[in-house]
């Protein structure tokens, strides 16, 4: 038989494991998602009542415009660069062991870039005249202000959000004809039916298929870079010291890579729970991402080094009190807990025996994704609590519940979009992790004895584990 | 057509004015050419505030109430700061030569940060010369107040029309008609008194002829009881505030002043925070203390 | 005269290769390898372009269309609008500022770029489509399919082949 | 019109004239019909009524005893905005914040609608009914009526009430007057209220005179000190320099704030005389002998203040030439208050200001229409009368004693004393809740009336010897409420109660005025020729009206026997602070505590809103160990208040300051216990000579209680500092060239 494989998992197996997640989750899964839902109702909640109020209530003052609001919509739009890093950037690299994660990254970009999408809502004083924002053609010939980075930032996450959309359905639709030709009846066979587009797996299919998939790939990579770097330029454009900072772009983009992979571990570690993945979200991959996570995560902390140096060595009093006042004001708990859980924390990470361990790569993740909040809030009120007026310092500001309660709320929005989703759709590519297992099994029968030791070794220890 | 237009008036569209001292002479958006500007006398400033209640008189400024105030919701489109003469040391303030006072409005920056910013265009520059804020179509993105270095732009908070105690009856009776009441999750600021100065300008062009100072006053010149406030037309060269900036040797579109060019010149003309270059419409006369006492 | 449709389903890609070259070798009367023969298999497979001879990919085309034409247009529109609201203009700026509108032609260029591609790979795909009546749902689980489209006359000879490389299974079926 | 000459003159008093030759022009009662028809709301708005077009009316402003001439902003029937008069002599068309505010006093929800008779709401007629019924049953003498400063025709015919009632008890109460200071000045100049010309002086040194902020007419005050610091006069820019133990508004401003140990004053002044002897200033020997013993050393060690400052004072002062002395609130607040003055007048005196920069004001050719200006000795006295039970039914008019007597008069208690109390009340304030009888006051918006002011300005090309002037206040609408009244229409039915016959004629005050004013329109300004109509038209749209005033003279009529001080007291163990009331220039004595602007606008010092806070200096708070925001108990013998410590280095360290007009009880919804009311713990201390309750006489302890508030203040986390950036620069003099100034 060919398909004897090391490692031995039957296609049709993968099809069955794979399609399991879509019927009987663990437990755990629904009270995840019952858990996510009610925090999403508190968050909705708290918006009611300040759309009724009006934005005092978050507890923004002047010269406190920005806060929370702002910060976690960075957040959201960071969270979501890793996905496409996963996808995109690995897929042109023929990193294969992306394979049986890049889904549910995929996945989280969209939905975390929704989220985000919501802030910019939420954060608006008159959230009912948002269409002003859209360049819809009028007989007042007013259009936006296209000079405003407000407006980039729509610009390009419109963009990045459908074309990541466009990027998941696309990967998606060999997946799709298999539940087709896997469920029954009832609406999801209708669902999957319409979705696979009548997939047959043709050798033109595929042929087209992988042009575009590689096409639009490398659409993407340049395209999440410059989402971020110009997120950064709504404050590197500005004039406030602290914000105007010249390395603001690469350092969001680290930043972002940063908090999407540490995003990456939590969520791999809790599919591979609710969903049974053991055998595909393997060890050896959770270690794969733990070590580019750390890569990542000395580089934002080398570009955090040269923004304070840069600061530090400017000479520019302004900018100079803005972090002084970050590391020894009122925000200073906040910024040296941003510090350690970027910086320090990280090289856990190191320990080889901890980049295995469930329990801890969790924390550890979640430490991680903490510190990364807390940066872009460390941005915004330093800045504003200290900027050029001095009259209108204001070291007194504390968001409200009500902020703190929409900024929880979106945590829970999207944590219920993503369940949902993994439950409706394939969370692993089994197209792809045949492929994968296919291409190592020609592999390793065409060199024996070449396949790399230390491999084996894994891979028999994590069998061992299971 | 937008291209066309484009097109055809592609090096008109990069216009230098208003940062220019003078109206772009094919700007044909210019019936007169006005550039309002204020100049403003620290050594007559007592600080006695009533610059401030008189604005709140004509702009139907809210009363914002004592908690929204604790939590920077005050709406005070001109306020007076006042500065100590500090001696080393932090926080270490001397009163021995009386206290600083500077009244701070929105400066009508001609290279404006807010502008720029703002992602519905609704704070733009007016073709005279203004700063102008446009309440309609604001959807409260407060960018402009992050971006301005002033930080004279109001927010309202809060529904203030439909707030207790703001205006309550009768009191609703004394706002004034010509401007509007701004509703909640709009940014407000200083507009040198748009409603007077459009009329003026009206009439002005009504009779064919330029504004003069009789024209117009602004509400906090027309109360500062020592006269510290001079507002008029920059492009008038007879104009109070046009003769004050030249004698000062006050450029609008630079970052530093004959004064600092040289100390010993005899000038007190500046802008505030003029090395950002805003190019404000506002020019400061320093404060004079008398070395003998 | 109708021709009919055949369908045989393979264990793996090795055996599938065999047939297919046995197949473009071979004159069977009324069957024309390069045009008559489909290979489905579960996962994408390069090989299969090898073997199954030259079929040209054309997405890019409709990439590079559709990139330069919507990024073009992108500055174009951004353009005109700022020349068109010259009563909203901006203290100190142009009118049509270079910079900012370079980013946004650049957000346009990848949009144009990702939604033209995309629909060029429905259209090259030929998606979507009703599925051809000699589908199994086999092929989207494990095994490699050769569908081909041939005379009345042709099917035993097709068949005969097929069997040689032990078929898993031959489904054979009237064309419309 | 009768020819009896009794009766003549008795009509001219009814009208006001009394006392000067006037010349009586036509019958008058013909216009009273005038009167009535141009009152009468009209059913078509005349014709210089236009849609959305403002229209301007002049008149006078109420909100302090300034009486600085304004006009009124009206747009359909309302009035939205008050501006200065240019034609003023006294406010040259500029206004303070105070005035602005007066909108929203007329504009008020709290305001008094309805007559209350105990409580409930009654008609007028029931109320004047329940007056005449009580005034029924009393002596003369056992009325007593307490007002604020009244002048003008309303005052005329409180005057004429009281005599109809044959009392002599009219009380003019301010609880903020410079009543010391007009003694002194009356014994030092010969008249009470002398103009200062402050722009002719090119140095004015001020003991804690705050003329740019609450002193007598401060935004006259300010036209003049802008042209007293214009570089370009031929004088050159002048030289301030403020003596006082708390930094007044003024003090903000001089050139050199001197921080005085509270009382030494008059010290500073004679040691100044002294000083300026040993310049070279000729000084009799008398006054040189009395001022011998006050050397720079001696007096630095007494006011605490370095002597070569004192040298410096002197030294400018001799060589600038002419100069000007003002003494203040917080010179004369003192047992030794008058002495104090005087001292101070004195520099004035040998520095030959008097006739120079201290000018002989005209007084007013009609008596009956000058102000009665208040003081707090009235105040004293009325209290003793309560106390005493002489008084049984008492009016209360422009005046809070209720609220702004110190508890340790106990004036709440001798006020309920009296069996009925009257309350001409624009706000339910504390007086008015204690009254048995409450009437609603029109606002001075709605009302009629005459205003002279105290402080006589004269305009540019005015007659300085004998200019006086009288301004109008007309009403800039209807009336919101129409069960308010004008004081002068109460005035009126109350009269008519006593002399039906008298004032039979005068249907309601305008009527009166209206026809008081042809009466005698020759005396103001007019040809016996001209119309009535146009006259009076003419009158009451300009709003002021020039007179002839009787010329006095000023001289320095002080000798070495007039600078007696006494010894300063060193500090009171138990209680070692000097508390200081001060008073702002927009809530003043807290009659204008009910406008929020007011409330919202900083206070120009410590930019503190909507709360009363405690000014204590830095060293005596490092010392106590005292944070900003905390919540600070003051006490002294006679009372406490809590409110909240403000870290302020313009004050003396011996010295706190807390501003009065805070810590209402009722008043309304944006007064009502706003911070805490700092009267109550004044101790009785008064000045030895006029009797006048001293302000600065209570010495305090001060005590953290434990809690600890964030200041809502205008000011940012900065402070005052500027960060090190230039935002407001200060320049030396010597470095701007004025010549090149417009």
């Amino acid at each position: 038989m060919t398909k004897d494989i090391r490692e031995d998992i039957a296609w049709a197996k993968i099809n069955q494991d794979v399609l399991k997640s879509l019927e009987t989750p663990r437990p755990a899964y629904w009270v995840i998602l019952a858990v996510a839902l009610s925090v999403f109702g508190v968050g909705l909640g708290c918006e009611i009542y300040q759309y009724q109020m009006g934005m005092g209530v978050s507890n923004l003052d002047n010269p406190h415009a920005w806060a929370l609001y702002i910060g976690s919509f960075i957040f959201w739009i960071g969270m979501s660069h890793s996905g496409t890093l996963l996808s995109a950037i690995l897929h042109i690299m023929h990193a294969d062991w992306r394979k049986p994660i890049y889904r549910f990254a995929e996945a989280m970009t969209t939905f975390s870039l929704i989220t985000a999408a919501l802030f910019v809502a939420v954060h608006l004083g008159r959230v009912w005249q948002i269409y002003y924002a859209l360049p819809y053609p009028n007989e007042r010939w007013a259009w936006p202000n296209w000079q405003s980075p407000l407006l980039w930032d729509a610009m390009a996450v419109f963009t990045y959000l459908s074309s990541s959309m466009i990027f998941l359905y696309v990967g998606m639709i060999p997946d799709l004809a298999i539940c087709r030709d896997n469920m029954h009846s009832g609406w999801r066979k209708k669902l999957y039916t319409l979705m696979a587009l009548g997939w047959e797996g043709t050798d033109r299919q595929w042929r087209n298929f992988r042009m575009t998939y590689l096409t639009v790939a490398c659409f993407l990579i340049p395209l999440a870079v410059s989402v971020h770097s110009i997120v950064s330029t709504d404050f590197a454009v500005s004039q406030q010291p602290g914000m105007h900072v010249t390395s603001f772009p690469p350092y969001f983009v680290a930043g972002a890579l940063y908090s999407g992979c540490a995003a990456i571990i939590s969520l791999f570690i809790i599919l591979r729970y609710v969903f049974r993945f053991e055998e595909y979200m393997t060890l050896p991959i959770l270690r794969k991402v733990v070590r580019l996570t750390f890569a990542i995560a000395m580089v934002w902390t080398y570009l955090n080094c040269v923004e304070f140096a840069a600061t530090w060595y400017g000479h520019d009093p302004a900018e100079k009190a803005v972090l002084v006042q970050k590391a020894i004001g009122p925000y200073a708990p906040f910024f040296w807990t941003m510090i350690f859980c970027g910086s320090v924390v990280p090289f856990a990470m190191m320990v080889k025996k901890w980049q295995t361990s469930i329990p801890i790569m969790f924390a550890v993740s979640l430490l991680l994704n903490l510190g990364m909040f807390l940066e872009r809030w460390m941005i915004i009120s330093p800045t504003l609590s200290h900027d050029y007026w001095p009259w209108q310092w204001d070291h007194n500001q504390w968001p409200s519940m009500i902020q703190w309660g929409i900024v929880f709320g979106s945590f829970g929005f999207f944590v219920t979009l993503f369940m949902v989703f993994c439950k409706v759709f394939p969370s692993v590519s089994m197209y792809e992790v045949k492929e994968m297992v296919y291409h190592r099994s020609l592999h390793s029968k065409k060199a024996e004895s070449a396949a790399p030791e230390g491999f084996v070794a894994e891979e028999l220890a994590v069998k061992g584990a299971n | 057509m937008g291209v066309a237009n484009l097109l055809e008036n592609w090096s008109k569209f990069r216009h230098t004015h208003p940062v220019d001292d003078h109206g772009h002479e094919d700007w044909m958006a210019y019936p007169t050419d006005i550039k309002w500007a204020m100049a403003i006398d620290l050594d007559a400033c007592i600080g006695c505030n009533a610059c401030s209640v008189a604005c709140y008189a004509e702009n139907n400024l809210p009363v914002v109430g004592k908690d929204k105030y604790s939590h920077g919701a005050a709406m005070h489109w001109m306020r007076i700061e006042r500065y100590w003469d500090e001696n080393e040391g932090e926080g270490d303030f001397s009163a021995e030569q009386g206290a600083r006072f500077l009244p701070m409005l929105c400066q009508q920056c001609d290279a404006a940060p807010c502008e720029t910013v703002c992602p519905v265009g609704a704070t733009n520059h007016t073709e005279d010369g203004l700063n102008s804020q446009i309440y309609n179509r604001c959807i409260g993105s407060r960018y402009c107040l992050v971006n301005c270095p002033y930080k004279v732009r109001y927010f309202n908070w809060y529904d203030y029309p439909s707030t207790k105690d703001v205006w309550p009856s009768p009191m609703e009776q004394q706002l004034n008609p010509d401007l509007s009441v701004r509703g909640k999750g709009v940014m407000e600021k200083c507009t040198f008194c748009k409603q007077r100065t459009y009329t003026a300008r009206n009439d002005a062009k009504t009779q064919g002829r330029e504004v003069r100072d009789s024209d117009v006053m602004t509400a906090c010149q027309e109360s500062c009881p020592t006269g510290a406030i001079t507002f008029g037309n920059l492009f008038n060269a007879e104009s109070q505030v046009a003769m004050k900036w030249k004698a000062q040797q006050v450029k609008l579109d630079t970052d530093k002043q004959a004064k600092d060019e040289n100390p010993d010149n005899g000038l007190r003309g500046y802008h505030v925070l003029e090395w950002l270059r805003p190019y404000p419409s506002v020019m400061y006369m320093e404060r004079v203390r008398e070395t003998e006492i | 005269m109708s021709k009919r449709y055949l369908l045989a389903l393979y264990n793996n890609f090795e055996e599938a290769e065999q047939v297919v070259r046995e197949l473009r070798t071979s004159s069977i009367q009324g069957f024309n390898a390069a045009d008559d023969m489909v290979i489905k298999s579960p996962i994408e497979h390069p090989e299969v372009e090898e073997f199954i001879g030259p079929k040209p990919v054309k997405v890019q085309w409709f990439t590079l269309f559709g990139a330069t034409l919507i990024g073009s247009l992108g500055f174009l529109w951004v353009a005109s609008t700022q020349a068109n609201f010259f009563s909203q203009m901006k203290g100190g700026k142009p009118i049509v500022p270079i910079p900012p509108d370079m980013v946004l032609t650049y957000e346009f260029f990848i949009l144009g770029g990702v939604y033209i591609t995309v629909l060029g790979f429905l259209v090259c795909a030929g998606l979507p489509a009703r599925r051809s009546p000699l589908y199994s749902a086999k092929v989207s689980e494990d095994q490699i399919g050769i569908m081909v489209k041939a005379e009345e006359g042709a099917t035993t000879a097709l068949k005969g082949i097929f069997a040689k490389h032990k078929a898993l299974e031959i489904q054979e079926e009237v064309g419309r | 019109m009768t020819e009896n000459d009794f009766n003549r003159r008795d009509f001219l008093k009814v009208l006001g004239w009394g006392g000067t030759a006037v010349a009586l022009s036509g019958c008058g009662n013909t216009s009273i019909q005038n009167g009535k028809e141009i009152i009468t709301s009209f059913v078509t708005p005349p014709d210089y009524v236009i849609p959305s077009v403002a229209n301007y009316f002049n008149t006078t402003c109420a909100q302090c005893s300034a009486g600085c001439d304004i006009m009124g902003r009206v747009r359909e029937g309302r009035v939205l905005k008050a501006e200065g008069n240019p034609h003023s002599p006294i406010n040259y068309g500029k206004m303070c914040g105070l005035g602005q505010a007066g909108v929203q006093n007329h504009y008020n929800p709290d305001r008094v609608t309805k007559p209350m008779l105990a409580g409930k709401e009654v008609t007028w007629d029931q109320a004047l009914a329940a007056i005449n019924d009580k005034l029924g049953g009393v002596k003369g003498e056992q009325v007593a009526f307490l007002t604020g400063d009244i002048s003008g025709h309303p005052r005329v015919l409180l005057d004429n009430y009281l005599e109809a009632l044959g009392s002599k008890n009219h009380f003019s109460y301010e609880a903020a007057s410079p009543a010391v200071l007009r003694a002194a000045n009356k014994k030092a100049y010969g008249v009470e209220m002398p103009r200062y010309r402050i722009d002719k002086a090119r140095v004015v040194v001020s003991f804690g005179a705050d003329f740019l902020g609450a002193w007598i007419t401060p935004v006259h005050f300010a036209q003049m000190y802008a042209r007293f610091r214009k570089g370009t006069r031929p004088e050159g820019r002048g030289v301030l320099v403020q003596f006082e133990p708390k930094m007044t508004l003024t003090g903000a401003n001089a050139d050199r704030w001197v921080g005085i140990r509270p009382g030494t004053e008059g010290v500073m002044a004679l040691g100044l005389i002294n000083a300026l002897g040993a310049y070279g200033l000729h000084i009799p020997s008398d006054i040189a002998a009395a001022v011998k013993e006050y050397t720079p050393e001696r007096v630095s060690l007494d006011t605490g203040v370095p002597f070569e400052q004192i040298n410096k004072v002197a030294k400018i002062l001799k060589e600038r030439s002419p100069s000007l002395i003002l003494a203040g609130d917080a010179a004369e607040g003192y047992a030794h208050g008058l002495q104090n003055a005087l001292a101070i007048a004195m520099l004035n005196q040998v520095l030959g200001n008097i006739g120079k920069t201290v000018e002989a004001p005209a007084s007013v050719p009609f008596p009956q229409l000058a102000p009665a200006v208040g003081n707090r000795a009235s105040l004293v006295a009325f209290n003793k009368g309560l106390a005493d039970g002489k008084y049984k039914v008492v009016f209360t008019y422009g005046a809070n004693p209720v609220y702004s007597a110190p508890a340790a008069l106990k004036f709440q208690d001798n006020f309920r004393k009296a069996d009925f109390k009257v309350a001409f009340a624009h706000y339910m304030d504390e007086t008015a809740q204690a009254a048995d009888l409450v009437l609603p006051l029109a606002s001075a918006m709605e009302d009629w009336a005459t205003v002279v002011p105290e402080y006589t300005a004269v305009p540019e090309g005015g007659n300085s010897e004998t200019y006086v002037h009288m301004s109008f206040r007309q009403p800039m609408m209807e009336k919101l409420y129409p069960d308010t009244r004008g004081i002068g229409d109460m005035l009126l039915a109350l009269l008519k109660q006593r002399q039906p016959d008298t004032y039979k004629g005068f249907d309601d005050f305008y009527s009166y005025l209206h026809g008081a004013i042809l009466k005698n329109k020759v005396a103001l300004g007019s040809k016996a020729s001209d119309d009535d109509d146009v006259f009076w038209n003419a009158t009451v749209s300009k709003g002021i009206v020039p007179l002839s005033g009787h010329a006095n003279k000023v001289s320095g009529k002080l000798t070495a026997a007039d600078l007696k001080l006494p010894p300063t007291t060193g500090a009171d163990i138990a209680y070692p602070l000097r508390l200081i009331p001060t008073v702002s220039a927009s809530i003043r004595d807290g009659r204008n505590a009910n406008e929020p602007w007011l409330q919202e606008s900083p206070d120009p010092l410590t930019t503190v809103v909507w709360d009363s806070w405690v000014e204590i200096n830095p060293k005596t708070a490092a010392k106590l160990g005292i944070k900003e925001g905390d919540i600070i108990e003051i006490t002294s013998r006679s009372g406490s208040i809590k409110t909240q410590a403000y870290l302020f280095p313009g004050i003396h360290p011996d010295a706190i300051a807390v501003p009065v007009g805070y810590g209402h009880q009722g008043m309304g919804r944006y007064a009502n216990s706003i911070g805490a009311n700092v009267y109550s713990m004044l101790d009785p201390v008064f000045d030895d000579k006029t009797g006048d309750l001293a302000f600065n006489e209570t010495n305090v302890k001060i005590a953290q209680s434990g809690e600890r508030v964030i200041l809502v203040k205008d000011e940012g986390a900065a402070g005052g500092s500027q960060a090190h950036m230039r935002i407001a620069v200060q320049w030396p003099v010597d470095r701007v060239d004025y010549s090149k100034e417009v």
